[in-house]
């Protein structure tokens, strides 16, 4: 009890352990977990990160006017739900150009609003996914 | 007109002395805890919320609750007799216990419940408190008290069985009991909401004001040493509440009956002997 | 006083609760002499996502879900069960890394339930200093994991990241720092004259219902029933690193708390030990085939035993997996202990039980 | 871990467990289901020792979706909230056992059984 009672009298002239946020920025480790990004070019469409992807936050969808590369024979279009995604990097070590097609960021998703396919646009999606 | 415009202001001063109270509770719990200013951002806040009226009685009671207390420490501040001004508190307080009774929820029952019993532990030391004003100056009159020099040399007693009924008084641990957010949701609060529930809120800013005045009788007719002995018991009253945990209430009857009732007679018999 | 009787719900929201579970107390002037309990209010189909809509290699993602606290120890004993029903061996490496991310899961989930005890017993000063406290932990795993909460470290076959010097350094600092602060803590309950009139003596179960109500985990150690299934497995390395049963007697919640605060300054000491010598290895290795088979483990989850089986035949989707969480098996016992008790002391009871209803509900 | 499994009937699982369980060398760890097709269920107790390592005992049985399980709550009380579990999951009737632990009226009927099609 005693050393609670000074305690409680020497916090108070302590700086408070609370951290700012938004004032102070957080710290962030070495090893955070962020976005996943993708690069077009270098895909070779193998839709190994599609299967590999616990959640289904990576679809390859049919679309008809996609994006040059020969390796893209169905015509599919490679689409990301930050919202779903788990952050686990499956994708990313399923990859067999990793570093390259798909690599995890140190950037933060968005806040979602309902443009940003959160729910029913991505329900769509994944109806378009099973009628392939 | 001073005291009138004390007795106007004296709710707005509770409230700082609860906005510091939690400045310096986060400050002591190492956090950084809301502004000064939050209880009036509180009360504008419940100005807003959609007040819902268990039935009319429970709602007058608790606005009664409100006003005696404003009476209470108008009272004090006008010098009058010390002895009314300990009945019309319990007043004050038998309302709030009626409150509680008067609605169905148990939470408010076990509050109101606790609410009695805590009555009878602090109601002695209040009452031994004027006997020993009136025995020390020959009268109850606040004013004469407040004109003589201290007493607190002959009730030292006394003030330590006062200081132990302040956690009591201002819901803080190890006496908080009746309060007890966790085992009964705030006892008695609970059935009160939106403006309603911001007279209740407002008495407890005005116990603040009840008992640190009744503190500074002690002090006599130095402000200073008023001034000082506020700010230590203050001090205090907030690192006692944390280092300790709350104590069951019947705990809290038995020790204050056992320390602030034995404390407070010794005092009052040491003093027929002087 | 009366003799009336009171009922006096406890939940399914409350304040001292930290999940939806709904207590219903008979009372007699405030003395509990019945208790009524629903906990289903956050069941959420898991075990049958776990058959229909996942793989068998995705399914220690989705169990991680099962609870935010021992995230954890769910995906390690799933990946646990999974992997021996597979053909493959886990590197000594992999397997020290996931050890000491258990150990130090338990180290914060124990905290949170020591925080959340003192808090119910109306000590926020406490509450808010062990959380404070609690903060190192946090960071170590995210540093380790790279999430504070949901780790997703645990996969078939090793863990999903190695770990770095600077973070052994790291570990090793935050670990010195938590060993002053815990033993300070136990100074703390065990000389605290109002914590003690809360906790001493109060919330007792005693050897006999331990037993005879199957009490799992720091309830049962605390009434002094021997068990710990990290001493009843030989699967992960715990005689390696310096594990130690602790027991105490009385069943009490300060016998409760005292288990825990014993059990993470063993924690530490494990921990420390594993940094010192994590062995050289791969952190990942392939296992090959399909589930084929039965296999049921079980694993010293913070809270008590934690018991996955799991059925499959040489199929993507399994047949069925069977979640069986420490405070299912205790919601018995702990109806037992609230009979005679005071009301005022229920949520500390119950804090002191450390329940985890998402757990429980799945 | 290894796997003791006994087969049981209905009949006589009572008895064997009532035999088996010593409450302070064993304990009970859960009731369990696992569907084997669209009728067929099969029923397990598991139990493991205290401090013995990797021992578990499994006692099976395979039942219909008609039949009655009997309870075992008057040897373990604690087996009461695995059972109302099974009741639940597998819509199988146990002896004294009561519904909706998880379920509500409007929910997914036995959603674990075999015979559940979503």
């Amino acid at each position: 009890m005693s050393s609670q009672f000074i305690k409680a009298f020497t916090n108070l002239f302590k700086k408070p352990q609370t951290t700012t946020y938004p004032q102070d920025a957080i710290e962030r480790t070495e090893n955070y977990r962020g976005l996943i990004e993708y690069t077009e070019n270098e895909c070779i469409y193998c839709l190994k990160c599609e299967k590999a992807c616990p959640p289904g936050a990576i679809l390859f969808v049919p679309c008809e006017d996609p994006v040059p590369n020969d390796k893209n024979k169905k015509s599919l279009k490679y689409e990301y739900n930050p919202w779903l995604c788990i952050y686990c990097t499956e994708c990313i070590r399923a990859c067999p150009k990793a570093e390259l097609a798909l690599t995890q960021s140190d950037k933060k998703p968005q806040i979602g609003v309902k443009g940003d396919r959160v729910n029913s646009e991505w329900t769509i999606l994944e109806q378009l996914k099973k009628g392939v | 007109m001073f005291e009138i415009v004390l007795i106007l202001i004296a709710p707005l001063v509770g409230g700082l002395m609860h906005g510091s109270q939690r400045v310096i509770r986060a400050r002591m719990q190492n956090r950084q805890g809301p502004p000064l200013l939050q209880p009036f951002y509180d009360m504008y806040k419940l100005m807003d919320k959609r007040a819902f009226i268990v039935h009319p009685y429970h709602t007058i009671l608790g606005i009664l609750h409100f006003l005696t207390l404003w009476l209470v420490v108008a009272l004090i501040i006008l010098g009058t007799n010390l002895l009314y001004v300990i009945f019309l508190h319990l007043l004050a307080t038998v309302f709030i216990v009626l409150a509680g009774f008067s609605v169905k929820s148990v939470f408010s029952h076990l509050g109101a419940n606790r609410e009695l019993l805590s009555l009878l532990a602090y109601e002695p030391i209040f009452i031994f408190l004027a006997t020993g004003f009136y025995l020390f100056f020959g009268t109850y009159d606040i004013s004469v008290i407040r004109e003589n020099s201290t007493a607190i040399m002959t009730l030292p007693l006394l003030f330590i069985a006062f200081l132990l009924t302040i956690p009591l008084k201002l819901k803080l641990s190890p006496f908080d009991a009746c309060e007890a957010h966790q085992e009964i949701v705030g006892g008695v609060e609970v059935e009160y909401s939106g403006v309603y529930f911001e007279f209740l809120y407002m008495a407890k800013w005005l116990e603040y004001i009840f008992v640190f005045s009744l503190l500074t009788l002690f002090a006599g007719d130095s402000i200073l040493f008023a001034i000082a002995l506020v700010a230590v018991v203050f001090l205090v009253a907030n690192i006692v509440d944390n280092s300790t945990a709350r104590v069951n209430i019947q705990e809290t009857v038995k020790f204050l009956l056992i320390w602030g009732f034995g404390l407070s007679i010794l005092n009052i018999i040491g003093l027929s002997f002087v | 006083m009366s003799k009336k009787i009171v009922q006096i719900p406890l939940g399914s929201q409350h304040i001292s609760l930290l999940e939806p579970v709904k207590f219903k107390f008979s009372c007699e002037n405030e003395k509990i002499i019945d208790v009524d309990s629903d906990v289903g209010f956050v069941h959420r189909g898991i075990e049958r996502a776990c058959t229909t809509k996942f793989k068998y290699d995705k399914i220690a993602y989705v169990v991680a879900r099962v609870c935010g606290l021992c995230a954890i120890t769910h995906s390690l004993t799933y990946t646990m069960s999974a992997e021996s029903l597979l053909e493959g061996e886990v590197s000594m490496k992999a397997k020290y890394l996931r050890v000491l991310m258990v150990e130090l899961d338990r180290i914060h989930s124990h905290m949170l339930c020591l925080s959340h005890v003192s808090e119910n017993a109306g000590y926020e000063a406490l509450f808010m200093q062990i959380m404070g406290d609690r903060e190192p932990i946090m960071n170590l795993q995210e540093k380790i994991s790279g999430n504070r909460v949901q780790f997703d470290y645990i996969d078939i076959g090793g863990v999903n990241r190695d770990i770095s010097l600077s973070v052994e350094d790291d570990i090793k600092v935050s670990l010195k720092e938590l060993r002053g602060k815990i033993e300070d803590l136990i100074n703390e309950f065990e000389n605290n004259y109002t914590l003690s009139l809360r906790f001493k003596g109060i919330g007792a179960l005693s050897l006999k219902e331990a037993q005879e109500f199957n009490a799992l985990g720091p309830i049962a150690r605390a009434a002094g029933l021997v068990t710990d299934v990290r001493s009843e497995s030989n699967d992960l390395p715990y005689s390696e690193i310096g594990f130690k049963i602790v027991t105490s007697s009385g069943g009490d919640i300060y016998a409760r708390n005292m288990v825990r605060l014993h059990e993470i300054l063993n924690s530490i000491t494990m921990c420390e030990n594993i940094v010192s010598g994590i062995p050289e290895g791969e952190i990942k290795t392939k296992f090959k085939g399909k589930p084929n088979g039965e296999a049921l483990f079980r694993l010293e989850a913070p809270r008590g035993e934690l018991m996955y089986y799991v059925k499959g035949s040489s199929k993507p989707m399994l047949d069925r997996l069977r979640i069986k969480t420490p405070t299912f098996a205790s919601i018995p016992a702990f109806v037992e202990i609230f009979k005679g008790q005071e009301y005022a002391n229920a949520p500390a009871i119950l804090a002191s039980f450390d329940p985890c209803m998402s757990c429980t509900a799945k | 871990m290894k796997i003791n499994k006994i087969e049981v009937t209905l009949q006589n699982v009572v008895e064997k467990i009532t035999k088996f369980y010593d409450p302070t060398t064993t304990h009970f760890l859960t009731l369990n289901g696992v569907a084997i097709d669209e009728t067929k269920t099969e029923i397990q107790w598991i139990f493991a020792d205290y401090m013995k390592l990797n021992d578990n005992t499994v006692f099976y049985v395979v039942v219909d979706q008609e039949d009655v399980v009997p309870s075992i709550v008057e040897v373990i009380p604690s087996a009461i909230m695995s059972q109302r579990e099974v009741v639940d999951m597998f819509g199988i009737e146990v002896q004294n056992s009561a519904k909706g632990l998880y379920l509500d009226e409007d929910s997914l009927q036995k959603p674990l059984s075999g015979g559940c099609t979503l």
